[in-house]
């Protein structure tokens, strides 16, 4: 290749070729967290915006989002201990709609069961990033707001948001599940007005929300976005 | 006389057997060996003999006419005659064997003898 | 103790299997029609005062050629068994010699006898074989006299080198020429191996009976050749 | 006509001249030896052409001008004739050996000796006189004594004073026998003495006769009086053990023929009975053996005792040998002596040009590895004296057993059966331990997992491929004594073609129909010479393609029924598989031709008429079969128990062929067939042969071969309908008369689904791909053979039905398996994974063979089904129909593991660059996918025909409306079906489409949820290892290989046996000593006592 | 033509039907199961919400595909399970396909969408996914027995194979059923069918937490949605079998809703008080006193 661009010939062709290669090249993931060897096991496509539905066809989807939220049942904090009793025949999530599902793939509600630490934020983000959108996130307690009671910890984060965009937070240390039941209405509600795009926002942020993460993720073996 | 000549070529035979199966050195079943043979030769030739016979070789004493009745049987004569050659050539050899045998083994004794078995 | 009593009992056995065998025998049932035939028509028929040369030469040739054969067949096996130690020996001979262990001379009253009796024996050898036909003997018997000159000669001087081209030579020579006497009978006469094509001759004379006398004479060389060939690879390899 | 005696004087004059020759010039002197020889053979090649065949007359010559009593004679007979060819054919062979050897044992003694031994024979053949005989005798012995020595080792010096001392005491014996013969008879001259036979009909005179007979005996080494023998073959050098093994019991063997008239009833039944006795203990003496030559050693007395119970038990039965066959008895032992004395001779050669030892060491050292033409010649030398076709000791055998079991003697028979079965193992195991490369275990075990797969066979520099090169390859190889076994080989395979054409033509060359059965010889013949003028493989193999299209295009528009439905699977199945081949690169040597052979003798079965027919095509089977078994990187063991069980399945078959239609004859066809068929019991030597084979042929035994055994129990059907046990036998006890209510065909209908059941469950625990599709073809041959025993319209079609559909898609599935190992260079399944992305085709196969294999509609796998349980409950067999059900999900569960372990789940790194499957391999899987699919969408297209084929044999009960079979049952409407699935698969894929249009971004490898944190290696994330670990927990107890350890136990049995007899062999020589003695005195006794 | 069309309308109608119910079904199922559990459980309507939702989906991943198609197949064998099964007896709108093939096709059915759904599994490359296959088809296999065994049964008592055939067989009254002329079998058939519903104690192959729900652990968006419309659908096939082979059938809709309701309940139940077995403890179960059970049936059909 280089050597035809040297001989000046195909000239046309061969610049076309170029653009056509930076726009793909534009599209990947540098993946710079990963050994070379490494890097062919994972989908390197850089995650694009995918705009919502016009008028009442996204009214509807909304609607059957806000009433159909499935939970990730991933426990990133003491405060997780807070959601069990959501099942339980005395609150009865279910009522609302409301499942655990035990994959990020089938979940569409994240919530962060309070502090965050170093080594659980890169799990957040990978669950985060594999979650189908729409998606949301639920801060449960004070310590994803600005970390609570850690703030100065060497081994937590103190803004959940930095990282990951958070749709609903739920103050506390911890919240009873009775807050937590008025998060998720909160949430319905803020769904149903088709106020959660934090999904295409972590897109728009793509790059300021990787810088923050690799800031606090020194040992970052993983692609640049999980798919 | 016939049985008596007989008895003795299987005596002879039968004491062969023995030394062959009990002696405990090649050199003497060689020696067992010939006991036999010369045991067979023995009943080969108490086979041809008639009684009152004498050598079928005809001269002063013994006329072509009237031979028979007179003459013992030429014909287990002739066959021991060539029996014995070849006894003897089996013996020849036999001993050639145990001379390369004592030469590579150093030895003759029947118990050295089981490099080979099974 | 167990193998004995097996031995005997196996041995029993078998004396006992001969048993039938010695009691058909008898003396008295006279000669086999057979032997009846030799007796009467042999002298007539090959001239030979000796049925049983007349047997061993003529009607039963093939059988002593075969017996040549045997003979031939062991000495060659013999030489092949131990003429291949032959340089060993020799070598291990010299060395010993050197050591003052070597094969022990023979003694002076072996040596003076064997001088003696060798060219006595050689002649009575010679004698046998011409006359077998005549007389109790023959190629085989003469043979084995002759060898037996040699083993005396052998026994009185350990040095003493048999000339083993002239044995081989008499050897081959003597075996081809009664293959050669056999075939002339087949062209000549009645068959292989019969001798009558010479003339019969005088009955009870040495030059009669056929071509026996010279087979005899043939056999004689053959025997005694190959017999003190065997003696003298078993001396040279011992 | 040359005069014997002209013969003897030769040889006499050159062994007595020779020194003299030997002294002027060694080479002089060897040219006498080979011009020497090579007139004894002449000689009788020259009365064979002077004398009358027809009526073998006989000639008879005088010596010494006197006739016979008085004189000793010569008789030179077609018989005498014939043997002496042989036999001095094989000493002319062995002074070949020697002279190219070129060692120091040639010396000039050795080449007089060798001469005098040939003189022995001579004499012992062509002479009548008793005495003469026992100087001819001695002449011979005392030349073996003295070869014996030619090693000049203490070994052989023992082995020679043991040989003596034997043959000293037979001397003894023989002399003792013969005068007291000659004073009972009054004559030496054997034709007299046979004249006058009953003189001897006393005590005494059989005791003279036994006598001659035990030192004939004991001279042949008869069990248990022979170690010495089998000492002396260990210990002498190859080149003399074939002499004493061929030419010298050869000749003392027909001595014993000669003298046979003499033999009454007893000494013959005691004769028979000390040779039946050596035959079978010998075998099995041999089988434990480690050192090569005194296994073969064993043979040869194993050899020698079937010869003379065959003339023992051909005198005394007579009538039932001489109508059989021209020359009756002495066809017999001319065939099986020559063929043992070549074949025999030639392995002696070979493991001597070799430098085979120690079977134990063989496979460890690299330097006794035998090259592609001594592997040929071992192999055809091997195979002629296990008795394959079309070598003379094949027809020997089957005549021997035909007359044995015409005449109802089953005992001998299944001595002989069993004894050659023993030979054959032991023999074979050589073989293979002499051909295999050292990276194959050879042990029979189950499942290989190899380290690391063997690289690619080095190509062969075409060097010589030029008529000079040639030559002087063939001269090269020739020097070292290859010559010996060259032309021993030559020699058999001339007379093995010579006897197939005589005894398939039997004179009437009627048409093609009776060619066509030569045609398997010929292809081998023709593409061995290809081979040596080095034909490209490409070429051989497209060759033999175009030739099996031929051969299908000719013969088989004269078939109809069911004959044209397995000689289509046959013919075109077989065509369409061989195209992998032509994927290979480099030589292979005899492979298109094996391989072709194979395919023809297959085709054969369809037209064999009569049962030795239907035999040779058979035997021909197996034995290219196995050959091309051997041809796999590590299938020694399985190549090994593969050769077994056939061997043992056509023995079984031969015996049963001669029992007309009664209850035996079924059982042994059947187990014959089924062990073809590789039925739960009788299979463990399936899984191997199936897997262990090479790839790309793997699908051919899958798919063709094991249609075989079906068959032939369509052909045999009627022999099954019947009672296992006659009702008229089990009138006694009660066990006996409820046993008498089972037909045949309830016991193949579960052994049949038995079978079914478990190839599917052995197949779900293996790790190693091919040994998955083995036990799945097992399995599936399973339900052909319990479909076929449902007797009914509906069973058969689906008998059929399967035969043509497990055809297509286990060929496919093999191929494209092949294919994928190939590829990846590995059998285990958990190391691949993730291939779709590289093999995409190769998957599609896979998907659309396991879906018809596991029967999922739409797929043509479900008519199989639905006829299957349709037919099983019309005919009331609930249960069989639940085991099959239970089978099927089985199969369902290993299916999935197979495509799921191989090609989904994760890629590994190092197939990252795999690419699909060569061309040639998917071509097989195209032509099977798209006969599934037309089959699958128009069942009828396949149906219909197979009615109108079993048509003939059953009232119908399916009946058609349109495209729906109806049974009593049910209905199925294949077409139907396959457009509701297409609609019912079409809507939701569509739909998909549309809503996921966008957006649905494909991912990697690794871009799994896996608990928050990503995989680190492909072989961690990819599940694939003990796939179904629950249900080996659960029903894991079912995986025992219990009939593995079944026939462990026998062939342990057998091993044991071998090794308490060689206990015998203490290697005293008083203890040989006491054996002969005891040997004699012993039939002495139940000889006299008999009287 | 116009009569393909109309075949065309009836399937439709049948689909339609089916799919309602089935979701009904299931969303009451769910109630009854919070009810067990003292709870109120979720609305009736909301698997048809979750499956609005899991289709209105934004964004989607697959593997390759076989992923992409798996859901189709599982989908596909639902639909052709259901449509080769007459739903109710005499109808001619409820009769669907099945004049395509007997009760073996339908049995074999079973295994097309198993198969596919097994492939699209294995194609996530998640090593949880094809371990919940593994049980699934292995626990597959034992249930198949006493099944097998009590089809067989039923197959030899109206010598027939035919699901039209069996359920006319049994009109006629309440004691025509199966369940009363041939009780072993029912009892064999209502077992497996436990296994077959996946619900407790069969229900380790999709171990909620221990391998995310096992094969379908990738699955999500538009690919779930599929996988719940099937489960809706292949639950109403399979009850609608059970029920023409052992209860009668159905001769109207509502008879069938009311039957189908009441087999579904029972497995309910069961599922709502047991715990769970493990692989090999279900496979030794359902080859133990079931399939003995079975056997039993069958033998004395041989009688």
């Amino acid at each position: 290749m280089k050597e035809s661009n040297m001989d000046g010939l195909q000239t046309t062709a061969t610049e076309t070729e170029q653009q056509l290669e930076d726009m793909a090249k534009e599209m990947r993931l540098a993946n710079d967290g990963l050994l070379e060897q490494d890097k062919g096991y994972f989908c390197d496509v850089r995650p694009h915006r995918v705009e919502p539905y016009k008028g009442i066809m996204e009214s509807f989807a909304n609607w059957a989002r806000s009433q159909s939220l499935w939970i990730l049942g991933f426990g990133t904090g003491c405060g997780a201990i807070e959601l069990r009793p959501l099942m339980t025949s005395r609150f009865d999530m279910y009522r609302y709609g409301i499942q655990a599902r035990p994959t990020p793939r089938q979940s569409c509600v994240f919530i962060i069961g309070g502090y965050a630490s170093v080594k659980t934020l890169k799990r957040i983000v990978r669950s985060y990033e594999q979650m189908q959108g729409p998606k949301f996130v639920l801060g449960l307690g004070s310590c994803t707001v600005n970390g609570g009671m850690y703030w100065d910890s060497y081994n937590t984060i103190n803004r959940i948001d930095q990282y990951i965009p958070v749709d609903v937070y739920i103050a506390g240390c911890m919240p009873r599940p009775e807050a937590l039941l008025g998060g998720f209405i909160k949430l319905k509600q803020m769904i149903r007005e088709g106020k959660c795009e934090g999904m295409n926002k972590y897109i728009d942020d793509f790059d300021w929300y990787k810088a923050n993460q690799k800031q606090i993720i020194h040992d970052w073996n993983m692609p640049d976005y999980n798919w | 006389m016939t049985h008596i000549v007989l008895a003795l070529g299987f005596l002879l035979v039968c004491i062969g057997f023995w030394g062959l199966m009990t002696r405990k050195e090649v050199f003497r079943l060689i020696i067992s060996f010939s006991l036999l043979d010369t045991g067979v030769h023995v009943i080969m030739v108490g086979i041809g003999y008639v009684r009152t016979g004498t050598a079928p070789i005809f001269d002063e004493a013994l006329a072509v006419a009237g031979a028979v009745g007179k003459v013992v049987d030429p014909v287990p004569s002739a066959l021991v005659l060539t029996a014995i050659v070849i006894g003897l050539a089996v013996t020849a050899l036999m001993l050639s064997f145990a001379i390369r045998l004592h030469a590579s083994r150093g030895s003759l004794a029947v118990d050295d003898m089981k490099e080979l078995k099974w | 103790m167990m193998k004995r009593l097996i031995i005997i009992l196996a041995l029993a056995a078998i004396a006992l299997g001969f048993f039938p065998l010695a009691m058909r025998i008898s003396g008295d049932s006279g000669l086999t029609a057979l032997a009846t035939h030799y007796v009467e028509a042999g002298a007539d028929e090959l001239g030979a005062a000796n049925l049983v040369t007349s047997v061993v030469v003529s009607y039963r040739g093939l059988d002593t050629l075969g017996e040549v054969m045997v003979l031939f067949t062991a000495t060659t096996g013999v030489t092949a068994l131990l003429g291949a130690g032959k340089s060993k020996s020799h070598k291990k001979e010299k060395e010993s010699e050197r050591d003052g262990d070597g094969r022990r001379e023979g003694s002076e009253l072996l040596a003076t006898g064997a001088a003696f009796l060798f060219p006595i024996l050689v002649l009575f050898g010679i004698y046998i074989f011409l006359n077998g036909h005549l007389t109790p003997g023959g190629g085989f018997q003469g043979g084995v006299v002759l060898a037996s000159a040699f083993l005396l000669l052998l026994f009185s001087d350990c040095r003493l080198e048999l000339n083993h081209a002239l044995l081989k030579g008499a050897e081959a020579i003597s075996g081809a020429a009664y293959v050669a006497v056999g075939l002339l009978g087949l062209w000549l006469a009645g068959g292989f191996l019969d001798p009558r094509f010479l003339p019969a001759g005088e009955f009870g004379q040495l030059f009669s009976a056929g071509a026996i006398p010279i087979i005899y004479i043939l056999i004689g060389i053959k025997v005694g050749s190959e017999l003190t060939g065997i003696v003298d690879a078993m001396r040279r390899c011992s | 006509m040359v005069s014997p005696l002209y013969l003897i004087a030769m040889l006499l004059g050159a062994a007595f001249l020779h020194p003299l020759i030997q002294n002027r010039s060694k080479l002089a002197g060897q040219l006498v030896v080979l011009v020497v020889l090579g007139a004894t053979v002449a000689i009788p090649l020259q009365w064979l052409m002077a004398l009358d065949i027809a009526t073998m007359q006989t000639v008879v010559f005088q010596t010494a001008g006197f006739t016979a009593p008085l004189s000793i004679n010569l008789q030179v007979g077609v018989e005498e004739s014939l043997f002496l060819v042989i036999i001095n054919g094989g000493a002319l062979f062995s002074a070949l050996y020697f002279f190219r050897r070129r060692t120091r044992e040639w010396e000039g003694s050795v080449q007089i000796l060798l001469m005098t031994l040939v003189l022995g024979v001579n004499g012992l053949v062509l002479g009548r006189d008793l005495f003469n005989l026992f100087v001819f005798m001695e002449i011979s012995s005392l030349s073996l004594y003295a070869l014996v020595a030619t090693t000049k080792t203490a070994n052989s010096y023992e082995a020679g004073i043991k040989l003596m001392v034997a043959g000293g005491i037979a001397s003894a014996l023989f002399l003792i026998g013969v005068v007291f013969l000659y004073r009972m008879t009054g004559t030496l001259n054997l034709d007299d003495m046979i004249a006058n036979k009953q003189l001897l009909d006393n005590k005494a005179g059989i005791t003279a006769l036994f006598l001659i007979t035990a030192s004939l005996l004991i001279e042949l080494k008869p069990f248990p009086a022979n170690g010495w023998g089998a000492d002396v073959y260990q210990a002498a050098d190859p080149g003399v053990s074939a002499l004493t093994s061929g030419t010298s019991a050869t000749a003392i063997f027909f001595v014993l023929y000669k003298i046979t008239p003499l033999f009454g009833f007893e000494l013959l039944q005691v004769v028979a009975a000390s040779g039946g006795i050596t035959f079978i203990f010998s075998q099995l003496l041999a089988y434990k053996q480690d050192s090569v030559r005194r296994m073969l050693g064993y043979s040869s007395i194993g050899q020698i005792g079937l010869l003379i119970l065959v003339v023992a038990l051909g005198s005394l039965y007579g009538e039932a040998f001489t109508t059989t066959m021209f020359g009756g008895i002495f066809l017999l032992v001319l065939l099986l002596g020559g063929n043992h004395l070549f074949s025999k001779a030639g392995l002696f050669w070979m493991s001597g040009i070799t430098g085979q030892h120690s079977l134990g060491t063989m496979r460890q050292s690299k330097t006794v590895r035998l090259g592609p033409v001594g592997a040929a010649l071992q192999g055809i030398l091997t195979s002629a004296l296990a008795g394959f076709p079309p070598f003379p000791a094949f027809w020997a055998k089957w005549i021997v057993i035909t007359a044995l079991l015409a005449f109802g003697s089953y005992w001998w028979a299944s001595i002989i059966l069993i004894g050659s079965l023993i030979e054959a193992a032991y023999l074979f195991k050589w073989f293979l331990n002499a051909v295999k490369s050292p990276v194959d275990p050879g042990t029979v075990h189950d499942e290989v997992i190899p380290e690391d797969f063997p690289e690619e066979p080095v190509k062969e520099p075409m060097a010589g491929a030029s008529p000079a090169g040639i030559v002087a390859r063939i001269a090269r190889q020739s020097s070292g004594g290859w010559i010996a076994p060259f032309m021993a080989t030559a020699v058999l395979v001339a007379c093995g073609m010579l006897l197939a054409t005589m005894f398939i033509l039997r004179g009437r060359i009627s048409g093609y129909r009776d060619m066509v059965l030569l045609l398997p010889l010929a292809v081998l013949v023709l593409w061995t010479v290809f081979d040596v003028i080095r034909v490209p493989f490409k070429l051989q193999i497209g060759l033999a393609i175009i030739c099996s299209a031929g051969y299908g295009l000719v013969f088989l528009p004269g078939l109809d029924g069911i004959r044209l439905v397995f000689g289509l699977i046959f013919i075109a199945g077989s065509a369409v598989q061989m195209v992998p081949l032509l994927n290979r690169r480099g030589h292979h040597r005899g492979l298109a031709g094996m391989l072709l052979a194979l395919v023809f003798s297959l085709g054969n079965l369809l037209f064999a008429s009569s049962a030795l027919e239907f035999f040779f095509s058979w035997e021909l089977m197996t034995i290219t079969s196995f050959f091309l078994v051997v041809r796999g990187r590590q299938a020694s063991g399985a190549a090994l128990r593969y050769l077994v069980f056939s061997l043992g399945g056509a023995f079984s078959i031969l015996a049963g062929l001669f029992f007309g239609s009664s209850p035996l004859a079924a059982l042994l066809l059947g187990i014959g067939f089924l062990v073809k068929m590789g039925t739960l019991g009788l299979h463990i030597w399936l899984p191997g042969a199936y897997a262990e084979t090479d790839d790309d042929m793997s699908t051919f035994f899958s798919s063709v071969t094991s249609k075989a055994g079906l068959f032939m129990l369509f052909l045999l059907a009627g022999l099954f309908v019947q009672e296992a046990i006659p009702a008229g036998f089990a009138a006694g006890t009660r066990l006996e008369s409820l046993l008498s209510g089972i037909a045949f065909t309830d016991l193949l209908g579960w052994l049949g689904v038995v079978t079914a059941f478990a190839g599917a469950f052995l197949a779900l625990f293996k790790e190693d791909i091919k040994y998955t599709l083995a036990y799945s073809s097992m399995g599936q041959v399973g339900y052909m053979l319990l479909s076929f025993a449902l007797m009914s319209q509906l069973g058969w079609m689906n008998s059929l039905y399967l035969a043509v559909t497990h055809l297509m898609f286990k060929g496919m599935l093999f191929v494209a398996i092949s294919g994928v190992v190939y590829r990846t260079k590995t059998r285990l399944m958990y190391q691949m994974g993730g291939l779709i992305t590289r093999m995409p085709i190769t998957f599609f196969t896979v998907l659309i063979g396991i879906i018809a294999v596991s029967g999922v509609p739409p797929l043509t796998g479900f008519g199989a089904k639905w006829m299957l349980y349709t037919a099983l409950i019309e005919k009331g067999w609930y249960l069989q129909a639940a085991l099959a059900m239970f089978a099927s999900g089985i199969a369902f569960l290993y299916l999935f593991r197979l495509i799921h372990v191989i090609f989904l789940g994760q890629l590994k790194d190092e197939h990252r660059t795999v690419t699909e499957a060569p061309i040639w391999m998917l071509i097989p899987q195209v032509v099977g996918i798209a006969g599934i699919m037309l089959y699958s969408m128009y069942p009828s297209l396949l149906l219909k025909p197979l009615e109108a084929a079993v048509a003939p044999f059953f009232e119908t009960t399916i009946s058609w409306d349109g495209y729906t079979v109806l049974s009593t049952l049910g209905y199925w409407n294949g077409t139907a079906v396959m457009y509701v699935t297409m609609g019912v698969f079409l809507v939701p894929l569509l739909w998909l489409l549309i809503v996921q249009r966008k957006n649905t971004q494909k991912v990697g490898q690794f871009n799994i949820v896996y608990a928050a944190e990503r995989p680190y290696r492909p072989e961690t994330t990819h599940f694939g290892y003990n796939f179904f670990a629950p249900y080996e927990k659960a029903l894991g107890f079912l995986h025992k290989p219990l009939a593995t350890r079944f026939w462990y136990r026998v062939v342990s049995v057998a091993e044991v046996a071998g090794s308490m007899v060689r206990k015998l062999y203490t290697g005293n020589i008083q203890t040989y000593a006491l054996w002969i003695v005891i040997y004699t005195s012993i039939l002495l006794s139940i000889l006299q006592r008999g009287m | 033509m116009n009569e393909i069309m109309t075949k065309a309308w009836y399937t439709l109608i049948s689909l339609f039907v089916i799919t309602n119910y089935g979701l009904l079904l299931g969303g009451t199922m769910a109630r009854v199961r919070a009810k067990v559990q003292g709870r109120i459980g979720q609305p009736v309507w909301q698997p048809y919400i979750d499956i609005l939702k899991n289709n209105f989906k934004r964004t989607g991943i697959y593997h390759g595909v076989m992923f992409y198609l798996g859901p189709v197949f599982r989908l596909a064998g639902g639909l052709g399970t259901y449509l080769f099964i007459p739903a109710v007896y005499g109808s001619l709108v409820f009769s669907n396909f099945s004049f395509s093939g007997d009760l073996l096709l339908v049995m074999y059915f079973i295994f097309f969408g198993q198969l596919g759904m097994a492939l699209g599994a294995g194609q996530s490359g998640h090593p949880y996914s094809p371990l919940g296959v593994s049980r699934g088809l292995a626990q597959m296999t034992a249930f198949e027995v006493p099944f097998a065994l009590s089809v067989i049964a039923i197959a030899a008592q109206y010598q027939t194979l035919s699901i039209t055939e069996i359920v006319a067989a049994q009109q006629g009254g309440i004691l025509n059923w199966v369940a009363f002329t041939n009780p072993l079998a029912m009892v064999a058939g209502m077992i497996s069918f436990l296994g077959m519903s996946m619900g407790n104690p069969f229900s380790v192959v999709i171990a909620p937490q221990e391998i995310p729900i096992g094969p379908p652990t990738e699955m999500q968006s538009s690919f779930l949605g599929m996988l719940q419309t099937n489960r809706a659908i292949f639950n109403g096939a399979k009850l609608v079998l059970f029920m023409n082979l052992y209860f009668g059938g159905a001769t109207n809709i509502w008879i069938m809703v009311i039957k189908t309701f009441l087999i579904y309940l029972y497995t309910v139940i069961v599922d709502a008080s047991f715990p769970r077995f493990r692989t090999d403890q279900s496979i030794r179960f359902f080859l133990g006193t079931p399939a003995l059970i079975g056997i039993a049936a069958v033998v004395l059909q041989m009688l």
